[in-house]
């Protein structure tokens, strides 16, 4: 048995490599199916938020639908717009990187940061909104008698876009990470497996708005 | 086998509940025929093969015949399972058409019934043997479990809407009720009884409420009445104007009527606004009351009519 | 000669003594120790969950008051359930016994990712301390279920608890990822998807249910506590929410963890039994492939804990149905570990008596599975001990009994030392004594009607109830006998052999204990359970 | 990821672009759906889009074209289990019964409080 683990030391990126892994495919293919298994999770998380807004829906139809004409819709459309051009400039870092270009990598991450912190804006301006308007999650509800169930329209839209901003926020915060060791020149087309895996949860992140933004703002 | 029938279940009190018990025995034998079959062949292996050293074994990866024998059988049993706990299942949840309702609410931790006629009682539900029953039931608080083992019945009482079931009693007698679904400190005392009567025997606790009422002193009846029978959503006993007049001080004095009669409130007054509301109307009231004809027992009435005596 | 072997053992480096230090072991991502810390980890919260269960079994003696109130019973019981499921039968097969064995079956040096399995640890300590935290702040009294409105209206401390499992259910989540990617990705060359030892497939199902439906458990126990402090309007009827509806999100998750529970048992049992009866395993690739469908298929049936809950008539035909599809895959593994012993050459050592235990109590658990199943018999035993019974010899008699039967089948492994053969003996006696003892009876409690969760019961069921105390104090003195002597053959020579009981998978070409990086060179891969050859084994 | 190395980057930084401007045009589609009234189809039609949308993503920028087709099937798996979950619990509350007791409007009806302008408030 040959024992794979000392070969090409001396080729500068695989020092990445862990002691387990026989080369650095191997560990990139890893640490992509465990990326992967981590979003199913993900989906599964929201997807009880989910399924629990749409029983309520089909209970409340008409609280729902009176509810939402509450949400701004151009501010929606704004963030879906900034949210998938994020995932555009994500994708074109990730390639970046697989092409060894690295003032794009640290311009479009820059870039993937910037637009998130506008979403992150945007949803400040229309929460500070709901807040006066008392459009609160539960027992905080004030805008109309609780007996109409408008408030578990807002309770779903707060725990939904309120999971959704934490993850934004995780986003940012692994972004920052990424764009510092890129700038210390760490990545290449031999070794850009972080820059990868931040890049498929940034996706998912996108992913779950696409799917948020219509049942939120747009029912009828 | 009757003592194991005995030991094993509770008795048999309902229609329902020797099917429920045949399926059981069924599950029973074939459980003990498929657990003996690997006790015996589990044993017979320890026993013949014995560890000697140095002895080979077959190497049997596996046999295609004795694979599929052994998932097509049990298949089929589990099939004639399902369709047996099916059937009876159907059954239990259909109650039939001529079947008598009797409503149940849990409270923590408390079983309250009321009967077609208007009759409550608590923790214990008088039943004619021989004729369905069917309970409709919701709860105030948390989820309670309505279970009579001697019936085979059990279904949760769920806040915030109805669930029901229903059981033919057989047995003449007492038949305990759990509360099944934990419901907090008092769940293992929210126990009630069900008391399978004769008809006759039936109709007489309904006509006179049983020794409990007959004992019970007719102001606190009438109180009674006031809280369970509704009247104190209307009729205050503070003064305060409701969509009915107050109770309070009422008695004896003369009231303007709206057809312009004037009456003074007595026994007659009372009893004859609780039987016919309409013709009783009072300035300033609309005609909302209901008429309490046939739901109210004599000594109810009597007990009512002392009770706003009380109020002064 | 025998001296010299174990001198020489004990001072040639292994994964104990590559590092000294508290903090070698607190800092480490070598699986094994990570294996070993979840072993102490996890029989500490199984000790103090055998604790209360035996203040229940107290409390039953008498059908009134023995020795505390009701408030404290339901406060027991609860901690009981929590303690058991969350704390220790969920990690206590994948993430200690598996973290130590898996990677060295598959010929791996570690999990794919080590030090997410540090995290995992670290994750499930948290977990512990918040339920800790639950039972200090004025303690729990849900059941283990949380069912609304009683959890979302009651004044324990609903959010300390359901907070814990939160974690704990992350803790094994990632267990669970970890174990995916390192079976898809770490295996030795050569050893394709049916060379792998079934332990691992075991294994490999749970993780596929531990990733897929544990989030579902972490949103369920996150919108309860919403609900308890923003009253959000899903769960609480007194708002408008639907109780039963929480039913479907808590068994969403907790039926799949059942499987999550017992597969791992399983698959413990599917390597003790070729090993002593020296014969290969029948059926590999049934035994396999039921792994995986009862993976899959445990998703659709959760609604059969909602028989009697108001869940429609529908809904629950359907449930009963499905129920039934997932029954023969456990069937088929029964008989063919029946199978696999016919012919054999067959030893009676300490883990083979609990595997045979296992089969006799797995297959009355199995078997009592069909009165629930079907539904007009479910009617009837639902929520009684009936129940209670049921998946105690699922969850005990299978689990934990594959557990111990697995813990004594590679003691030697990870600890280097032989325990006392004899003492093993009498500790599996008495605990399959007790144990029967114990939930036998109360199979005819529950069908005579006695319900779950009662603090006082009727006088009638007294007899039955205090045969299942006496059994439960022998239960637990058999499973006291066990520590004491694992414990003790500590304090012994480091004398176990490579492969003490003649096994066939990769974890037997090491030595006990193994190095740090499990194997010098890479090993190879061979087929698991050829016992064409003679092995002798060395006890 | 050995795809990768033989592919064109100038081809796959267009077809990043060319998916970027069908998600925005799909994006405005939506919307544009939401002011008209296709009574229960708008749902459909939300979800629709949303779900060519999030395939979009998913193949192109997430690269799942040219995966492994497991990193696929783990994500379809996550989502086939949440079709799942939501339609046993829709089977469930779709098909009870809705049960009332026979006496709910007698003996002693309560006339409807005048409070209760939620009613309207829909």
């Amino acid at each position: 048995m040959s024992t794979a683990v000392v070969h090409d030391h001396e080729s500068g990126h695989e020092s990445h490599l862990q002691h387990h892994f026989a080369d650095s495919e191997q560990q990139a293919e890893t640490s992509k199916l465990g990326m992967w298994l981590f979003l199913a999770t993900e989906i599964l998380l929201f997807g009880g938020l989910f399924v629990g807004f749409g029983i309520s829906q089909i209970k409340y139809p008409e609280a729902f639908l009176a509810a939402h004409e509450h949400l701004q819709k151009p501010l929606g459309f704004l963030n879906t717009v900034v949210l998938l051009i994020s995932s555009w400039t994500m994708v074109m870092g990730v390639w970046s990187a697989r092409n060894n270009k690295q003032k794009a990598l640290q311009m479009f991450l820059l870039l993937t940061i910037a637009c998130a912190l506008i979403f992150l804006g945007v949803k400040y301006f229309e929460y500070s909104h709901k807040f006066e308007d008392g459009l609160l999650p539960g027992r905080f509800y004030t805008h109309s008698p609780m007996s109409d169930h408008q408030f578990v329209f807002f309770s779903f839209y707060f725990m939904m876009t309120g999971l959704h901003g934490f993850h934004i926020l995780g986003g940012i915060g692994v972004l920052t990470w990424i764009y510092l060791r890129a700038r210390r020149g760490e990545f290449s087309s031999a070794y850009y497996t972080p820059v990868d895996l931040v890049g498929l949860y940034w996706h998912l992140v996108d992913m779950i708005w696409i799917y948020l933004f219509p049942l939120l703002y747009l029912i009828k | 086998m009757n003592w194991l029938q005995n030991f094993t279940l509770p008795s048999t009190g309902s229609v329902f509940a020797g099917e429920v018990d045949s399926l059981f025995w069924f599950i029973t034998w074939v459980s003990v025929f498929f657990f003996l079959l690997i006790t015996v062949l589990i044993f017979y292996s320890v026993w013949k093969y014995k560890y000697r050293a140095g002895r080979r074994t077959p190497h049997l990866e596996h046999n295609t015949k004795l694979e599929i024998i052994w998932t097509v059988v049990p298949s089929i049993i589990l099939v004639v399972v399902f369709f047996w706990g099916f059937a009876g299942y159907i059954a239990g949840a259909v109650p039939p058409a001529n079947a008598m309702e009797i409503q149940v609410t849990g409270k923590k931790w408390v079983w309250s019934f009321e009967y077609p006629d208007g009759t409550r009682s608590v923790n214990e539900i008088h039943v004619p043997v021989n004729r369905p029953v069917k309970l409709v039931m919701t709860s105030e608080d948390v989820i309670h479990d309505f279970f009579i083992p001697d019936m085979r019945v059990k279904k949760d009482v769920v806040p915030g809407r109805y669930t029901q079931e229903w059981f033919n009693p057989t047995e003449l007698g007492t038949h305990v009720v759990f509360c099944a679904q934990y419901c907090g400190k008092g769940h293992s005392d929210m126990l009630a009884k069900v008391i399978v009567e004769t008809q006759a025997q039936y109709e007489n606790w309904l006509a006179t409420g049983g020794e409990e009422m007959q004992k019970m002193p007719l102001k606190e009846l009438g109180a009674k009445v006031y809280e369970e029978k509704g009247c104190s959503t209307c009729h205050s006993l503070d003064g305060s104007k409701g969509n009915c007049p107050s109770w309070k001080g009422i008695w004896a004095g003369s009231n303007k009527m709206q057809d312009g009669r004037t009456m003074v409130v007595d026994e007659n007054y009372v009893r004859k606004t609780m039987m016919e509301p309409g013709n009783m109307l009072l300035p300033g009231y609309d005609n909302i009351m209901p008429s309490f004809q046939g739901l109210l027992r004599e000594r109810e009435i009597t007990g009512v009519i002392e009770f706003i005596k009380a109020q002064k | 000669m025998a001296n010299a072997v174990a001198y020489e053992q004990k001072h040639s480096p292994n994964y104990l003594n590559a590092t000294r230090g508290i903090w070698s072991w607190m800092t480490t991502v070598d699986h094994k120790r990570i294996g070993v810390m979840y072993l102490v980890s996890v029989l500490t919260a199984f000790l103090a969950g055998g604790i209360f269960a035996l203040l229940i079994r107290i409390e039953h003696l008498t059908p009134k008051r023995t020795i505390m109130g009701a408030e404290t019973y339901n406060q027991m019981f609860t901690l009981h359930g929590a303690i058991m499921v969350f704390l220790f039968i969920i990690p206590s097969v994948p993430a200690a016994l598996g973290n130590f064995v898996m990677p060295l079956m598959l010929g791996a040096k570690d999990v794919a990712f080590p030090r997410l399995n540090l995290m995992s640890y670290y994750l499930w300590v948290c977990g512990a301390c918040l339920a800790l935290g639950a039972i200090v702040t004025g303690g729990v009294d849900t059941g283990w279920t949380f069912y609304t409105p009683y959890s979302t209206t009651t004044t324990g401390s609903v959010t300390w608890m359901t907070m814990g499992a939160f974690v704990l259910g992350f803790s094994s989540i990632f267990t669970g990822l970890n174990f995916i990617a390192t079976v898809h990705k770490l295996r030795a060359p050569g050893m394709g998807w049916f060379q792998m030892p079934l332990f691992v497939w075991g294994i490999y199902a749970t993780a596929i249910i531990q990733v897929l439906a544990t989030p579902v458990l972490g949103i369920t126990l996150l919108l309860l506590v919403m609900e308890r402090a923003f009253k959000i309007g899903i769960f609480d009827p007194a708002i408008g929410g639907d109780p039963v509806l929480f039913q479907h999100f808590f068994w969403f998750y907790s039926h799949p963890a059942v499987y999550i529970m017992i597969l791992p048992g399983m698959a413990i049992i599917s390597e003790v039994i070729p090993t002593f009866s020296r014969k290969t395993i029948f059926g590999y690739r049934m035994i396999a492939f039921s792994s995986i469908a009862i993976a899959l298929i445990g998703f659709l049936v959760w609604g059969h804990h909602m028989f009697v809950s108001g869940q429609s008539e529908l809904a629950t035909t359907i449930f009963s149905a499905l129920t039934f599809l997932v029954a023969i895959p456990s069937a088929i593994k029964v008989f063919n570990w029946v199978a696999t012993m016919y012919k054999g050459n067959i030893s009676l050592e300490a883990p083979m008596l609990y595997a045979i235990s296992f089969l006799l109590l797995f297959a009355i658990g199995g078997l009592t599975g069909i009165y629930l199943g079907a539904l007009s018999t479910d009617v009837h035993l639902h929520d009684t001990y009936f129940v209670v019974a049921h998946f105690h010899y699922v969850m005990m008699g299978g689990t934990v009994i594959a557990f111990i039967a697995g813990l004594h089948y590679w003691w030697p492994k990870i600890t280097g030392h032989m325990y006392s053969e004899t003492w093993a003996r009498w500790g599996c006696a008495l605990v399959f004594i007790g144990f029967n003892m114990t939930f036998f009876t109360q199979f005819i409690l529950g069908s005579r009607g006695m319900p779950r969760r009662y603090y006082n019961y009727l006088d009638q069921f007294q007899p039955l109830h205090a045969f299942s105390s006496y059994g439960s104090f022998i239960l637990g003195g058999g499973l006291f006998l066990t520590a004491i002597y694992l414990l003790a053959s500590l304090r012994g020579p480091m004398n176990a052999p490579v492969n003490p009981w003649g096994g066939t998978t990769l974890e037997w070409q090491t030595q006990s204990p193994p190095i740090e990086h499990n194997f010098e060179g890479q090993p190879h891969a061979t087929t698991p359970y050829d016992y064409r050859e003679v092995v002798e084994t060395h006890v | 990821m050995s795809e990768h190395t033989a592919s064109n980057p100038k081809k796959d930084a267009i077809s990043y672009a060319v998916t970027l401007t069908v998600l925005l045009v799909l994006t405005f589609i939506t919307v544009g759906a939401s002011y008209l009234d296709f009574g229960s189809g708008n749902v459909v039609i939300a979800l629709v889009i949303a779900t060519i949308k999030a395939s979009l993503v998913g193949l192109i920028f997430m690269h799942l074209l040219h995966e492994k087709p497991i990193d696929g099937l783990v994500l379809v798996a996550g989502f086939l289990l949440l079709s799942l979950f939501l339609g046993f619990c829709f089977i469930d509350i779709d098909s009870r019964g809705d049960l009332q007791p026979a006496n709910v409007k007698a003996p002693v009806l309560v006339p409807a409080k005048p409070a209760a302008p939620a009613a309207k408030h829909q």
